[in-house]
């Protein structure tokens, strides 16, 4: 086994390298790209592979994307760059209506293996058009595989599976975790739709997922030291989500918090209480953003970040 | 050209489509609500059906050009194209039905009509959706060095306001890609004239903005359609990167088959009936000695085959409910709540 | 007080009568706005108003939407129409991103007053581009206000709400019930945020709004027959929605059903079920389509309906 | 023109956005984790900090023709705009420093920096999104009667690659608007060169296709940028419908002000300064005879304005906590889960 001390986003270049040696038809579009992309998750990708493979885009998100659904029809593997899940807004046609339902809709004549990496998440002091977390639009639409990997061997094991799985995939990497390091095995397969236990416990079952899981650890650190032994779980895969393990938890626990940095009315968060209170029967509690849009100073900004202390203070509360 | 041998082929092409529509729009009435009509429920042929009656020249003119392996994108008037490119008219008129034997099992209807086999990726309910479809099927025709293949890109006169228009024309020049832009400017976007929604000369003089050869072309007249398109397709086959063609016409009915089009000057869609395509083709056709036998043969073989398939459509099995779950995707199948 | 049989398009035809002559700066904007628009929701209103208040638009959801921002940020309080939900998909940067968006974004120096409408919902054999139910969507951004009206009283009374409200609000008819009829109190003002209790019961609460209600209604007459009285509520506002009473109802019935036409995963139904399990801690169940895009045939179609029967089979499972 | 005026005008208003950007520039490093940088987070000014340095002329030469109740919008690089458009220096520093006192109350930052008292309706994060608004206002300065009030919508050579570029100026010229498309074309997109991913002539070609009259100016030269400015907002003040000026510039700084650009050729760069605006503003009117004092003295007084607005923002108070919960929407206000 090959291991490695990569960054979030130097693992995510490392399993295209992979995937673009093993497979020609994985390709890359997007704007930027030939210059490693403004995170850095294609460093070195153009050199490597040329401009046929790594294309530097016009910008022109819904051109960017229906090209990728037109490229995957015809026998490429793209992987489509929108740069923030923000601006992905503008191919929104091209991946709900083509991408996610061409399949379906044309009784499964053809296949858009796709893999749309759309860094989601609150991008410091970036404000209200660079800090959206959406992965509760892409959850509720049929033919979507939805990913939010949380280390840096997660970003490698998903973003390999999320190419080789044949759906189209929204792949959201979070904004801030491009420097997060960590130990990456080349060797280790992460499946999509299969959590992460992080750490076990009886008191409760505490379900994240993306750059929310280091708030949710440092929460259970501060419940540890009060003695209650946290049940904390990394969902990774939105869609499909990992019932199995988290029903079991629950039903273990008795108890649910389900934490998430997108606004919490109508977040997927709501999804896996909601499905935790009608299988479990459990107590159900959610913790996300106020429904209000992020704000550029520190301190507004701060009001849509979900922490340490709500999380255990919601996690008391659920005890209690 | 000579018309007795592919003359008579687009001649063919166009009355086939005219009966296939004529057929689908009897069979469509009282099946979707909408233009003051009340959906009835009993139509054999549900939903929004868009017909492409008076236009036939251009797929026809167009497509007799493609092999299997050109791809060809859509709009949400879509069965000529499909015709034209090769598809059954037996198993269209079945998805029209929306039975399991149909192209898409009976899952897209009319809007979705397919034949991915003949590379008909598919026509589309969204308007100006398939253009980028097209360059990124282009994209990987050139990419895959899928020897001189080229892909087909239809469109209407009023898709060219979409961005979409724009973002697709760039990215075929941006790339030199292999495609053909196909305009069919029937003057109409659903119940609005598209004239005086259209800033400046249309999808032409926009294309050439983009440095995209343009040629205007009067689509109602198959053997000009044909012969341009020749040339087209030609120099597309060859590496010139995208080029675009505008063909004008008409749309003859309503927008969908229940809208009456009350809107429009009656006087100008008399004007437009005079130049029926099918109607001056067969003109052509005699007045270059084919029998009038021959063609009547040709228009009785088509309303044959069209009756046929409405019998095999009648005829066939509706989707097992369980279908609903099939081809949605394959990763977390079975897991539908 | 004037009563009216009307129709649902007709009744919404009344309320931008009403509102188009009592405020010069109501304008209509939209594709095929001139001839009544294709479900006849706009009819007459151009040979009333002009063609610049009711202004045909070309083709170019995004520029419709976009310039409705600007229309709005300069004192007209325009009406975009859509025309179904599944194009505002061609709209969605300039709905998310710059509408809903634009107050907070600056501070409050600009308001976008103005009324998005986008039918949703199956349109009879239209398939997997034509019926989407994307509410849940609109309910997790901040900015917007959401409204779903089932009846053509509440569609005139909600469309006139929504004009004078101020706020940016996605205001979606259901594509199958314009010919719905009903009588139309015109002196009746029908808030934003305010349920309507359709029928009283204390077996269980169900919660639903659109079309969905007719169905409700009918599993209500099954049930009823069974001696199950259903306090059946019609949400009517999806945001703001009225905790208030269907919680009040959850806490009396102790179990709760909610029902939509949109897909159950991450559908508007989460945020209630889950609302009600936090904050009521009773029984909880949600009922809404499964998650695969809408076929064409009949047979596949029926699959994506929630149906009279399966919402009461859904209401004696929660009661068993 | 009489550059002893509105010459030395129209250089102190270059100078002051140079001024109020390099400060900017400074107290923005470390401010936000993108190019291989990492956000240290002390930075006074952070996140995306995008610079219009040696873009100066193009708004300093159109505002001058512009009145408060003229709409104007912006990019992401709009520092120079909202300058040029006559809004209060300080305050607008505040808004970078995020503080309550910014013209935002600190909710937007660079990004979203505005005016509205000033018809500055807003720097805009997503590129393109400004054109449909503009036209939206645009349409309702025609539809309210609103004097001869008129929209300037600026964008950069990129934008013209989005959709809504089209849909925006098909839109103006439709329906007649009084607006002004200004093209800011420095020659980049991000770390990308437009030139390769931009078919055809860009801006102008693409607004003539629309029948939108297109006039190229040198947008280094801010007398020639006035000049031009004039005859166009003239043209659209009268109701001539809509203009396009494609001004040529250059992209001095990195995309964001933490991007070292080293993807550039420096001879390009090196290339681009010998043809710095202000420099070539300072030479013409020396040689016009305004005296080396009163243009040191315009440039000692922008330092001054912009050491006095740094100090300003420094002391202003940051926003309540509170704040982040007013402007969301009216209705429902309170309820936030
Ligand atoms: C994005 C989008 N907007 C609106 C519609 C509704 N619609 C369907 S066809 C049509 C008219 C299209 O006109 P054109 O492109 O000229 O094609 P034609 O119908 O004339 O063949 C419209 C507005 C749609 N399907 N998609
Ligand atoms: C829709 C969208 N796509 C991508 C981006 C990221 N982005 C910000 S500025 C920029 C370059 C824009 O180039 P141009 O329009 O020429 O303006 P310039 O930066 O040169 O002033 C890009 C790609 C964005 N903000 N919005
Ligand atoms: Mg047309
Ligand atoms: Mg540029």
């Amino acid at each position: 086994m090959a291991l490695k001390d990569l960054s979030y986003s130097e693992a995510a270049v490392l399993a295209l390298q992979r995937e673009m040696q093993a497979d020609p038809r994985v390709i890359v579009l997007g704007e930027d790209v030939g210059r490693g992309g403004i995170f850095g998750q294609y460093k070195g990708l153009q050199q490597a592979f040329g401009d046929e493979r790594v294309i530097d885009a016009p910008i022109s998100e819904a051109a960017i994307m229906g090209a990728g659904v037109g490229m995957a029809l015809a026998g490429l593997r793209p992987v489509v760059e929108m740069r923030v899940v923000d601006f992905a807004l503008c191919g929104m046609d091209e991946l709900v209506n083509q991408a996610a339902k061409n399949r379906f809709m044309f009784g499964g004549q053809g296949r858009v293996p796709l893999v749309a990496r759309m860094p989601g998440g609150i991008w410091d002091a970036s404000a209200a058009q660079h800090s959206q977390s959406l992965e509760a639009w892409f959850a509720h639409l049929p033919g979507l595989v939805v990913v939010s990997p949380s280390t840096p061997q997660d970003n490698y094991g998903l973003l390999r599976a999320a190419l080789a799985c044949g759906d189209p995939v929204v792949y959201i990497e979070h904004k801030t975790l491009w420097g997060l390091r960590g130990e990456v095995d080349e060797d280790i397969a992460v499946p999509l739709g299969k959590a992460r236990r992080v750490r076990e416990g009886n008191a409760l079952t505490l379900v994240s997922w993306s750059r929310q899981m280091q708030a949710c650890a440092a929460a259970c650190d501060a419940l540890a030291a009060e003695g209650i032994a946290v049940d904390l779980i990394d969902l990774r895969t939105l869609w499909p989500w990992d019932r199995e393990t988290v029903l079991a938890s629950c039903a273990r626990t008795g108890r649910l918090l389900v934490v998430h940095e997108a606004v919490q009315v109508a977040g997927f968060g709501a999804e896996i209480a909601a499905s935790a209170a009608e299988a479990a029967g459990c107590r159900v509690a959610r913790l996300g953003a106020p429904r209000i849009p992020v704000g550029y100073a520190p301190v507004l900004e701060a009001q849509s970040r979900v922490g340490p202390e709500a999380i255990a203070a919601a996690a008391r509360k659920l005890l209690g | 050209m000579d018309p007795s041998n592919s003359g008579t082929a687009l001649y063919r092409a166009m009355v086939r489509i005219r009966a296939f529509e004529n057929a689908a729009e009897t069979a469509s009435q009282g099946g979707v609500s909408a233009y003051g009509q009340q959906a009835a429920g009993a139509a054999k042929v549900r939903g929004p059906l868009h017909l492409s009656t008076g236009q036939e020249a251009v797929p026809a003119g167009v497509c007799a050009h493609l092999r299997a392996s050109d791809y060809l994108t859509s709009t949400h008037r879509g069965h000529g194209h499909t015709l034209a490119k090769g598809a059954d008219l037996a198993r269209m008129m079945c998805e029209l039905f929306g039975k399991a034997t149909g192209f898409n099992g009976g899952k897209g209807g009319s809007m979705h009509i397919a034949d991915f086999s003949v590379g008909m990726l598919g026509a589309n309910g969204v308007v100006a959706a398939g253009l980028p479809i097209a360059v990124g099927a282009a994209h990987a025709q050139k990419l895959l060095g899928k020897g001189n293949d080229i892909t087909v890109c239809f469109f209407g006169d009023g898709a060219i306001n979409r961005g979409p228009f724009l973002e697709a024309l760039n990215w075929a020049r941006v790339y030199g890609l292999p495609v053909l832009f196909v305009c069919e400017d029937n003057r109409w976007s659903a119940t609005t004239a598209s004239g005086p929604m259209t800033a400046g000369e249309g999808a032409s003089a926009r294309a050439a903005s983009m440095d995209i050869a343009a040629t205007q072309v009067d689509g109602n007249d198959v053997f000009a359609v044909h012969e341009t398109a020749a040339r087209l397709v030609a120099e597309v086959r060859g590496g010139s990167g995208p080029r675009l063609l505008h063909a004008l016409t008409y749309r003859v009915k309503g927008h969908v088959s229940v809208d009456l089009a009350a809107y429009r000057d009656p006087a100008e869609l008399a004007a437009a009936l005079e130049t029926d395509p099918i109607a001056r083709a067969r003109g052509h056709l005699l007045a270059a000695g084919v029998g009038a036998a021959a063609l009547d043969a040709i228009e009785n073989a088509a309303r044959d085959e069209v009756d046929t398939a409405l019998a095999i459509a009648e005829a066939a099995p509706w989707p097992e409910p369980g279908a609903a779950y099939t081809d949605v995707q394959t990763t977390g199948a079975g897991q539908w709540h």
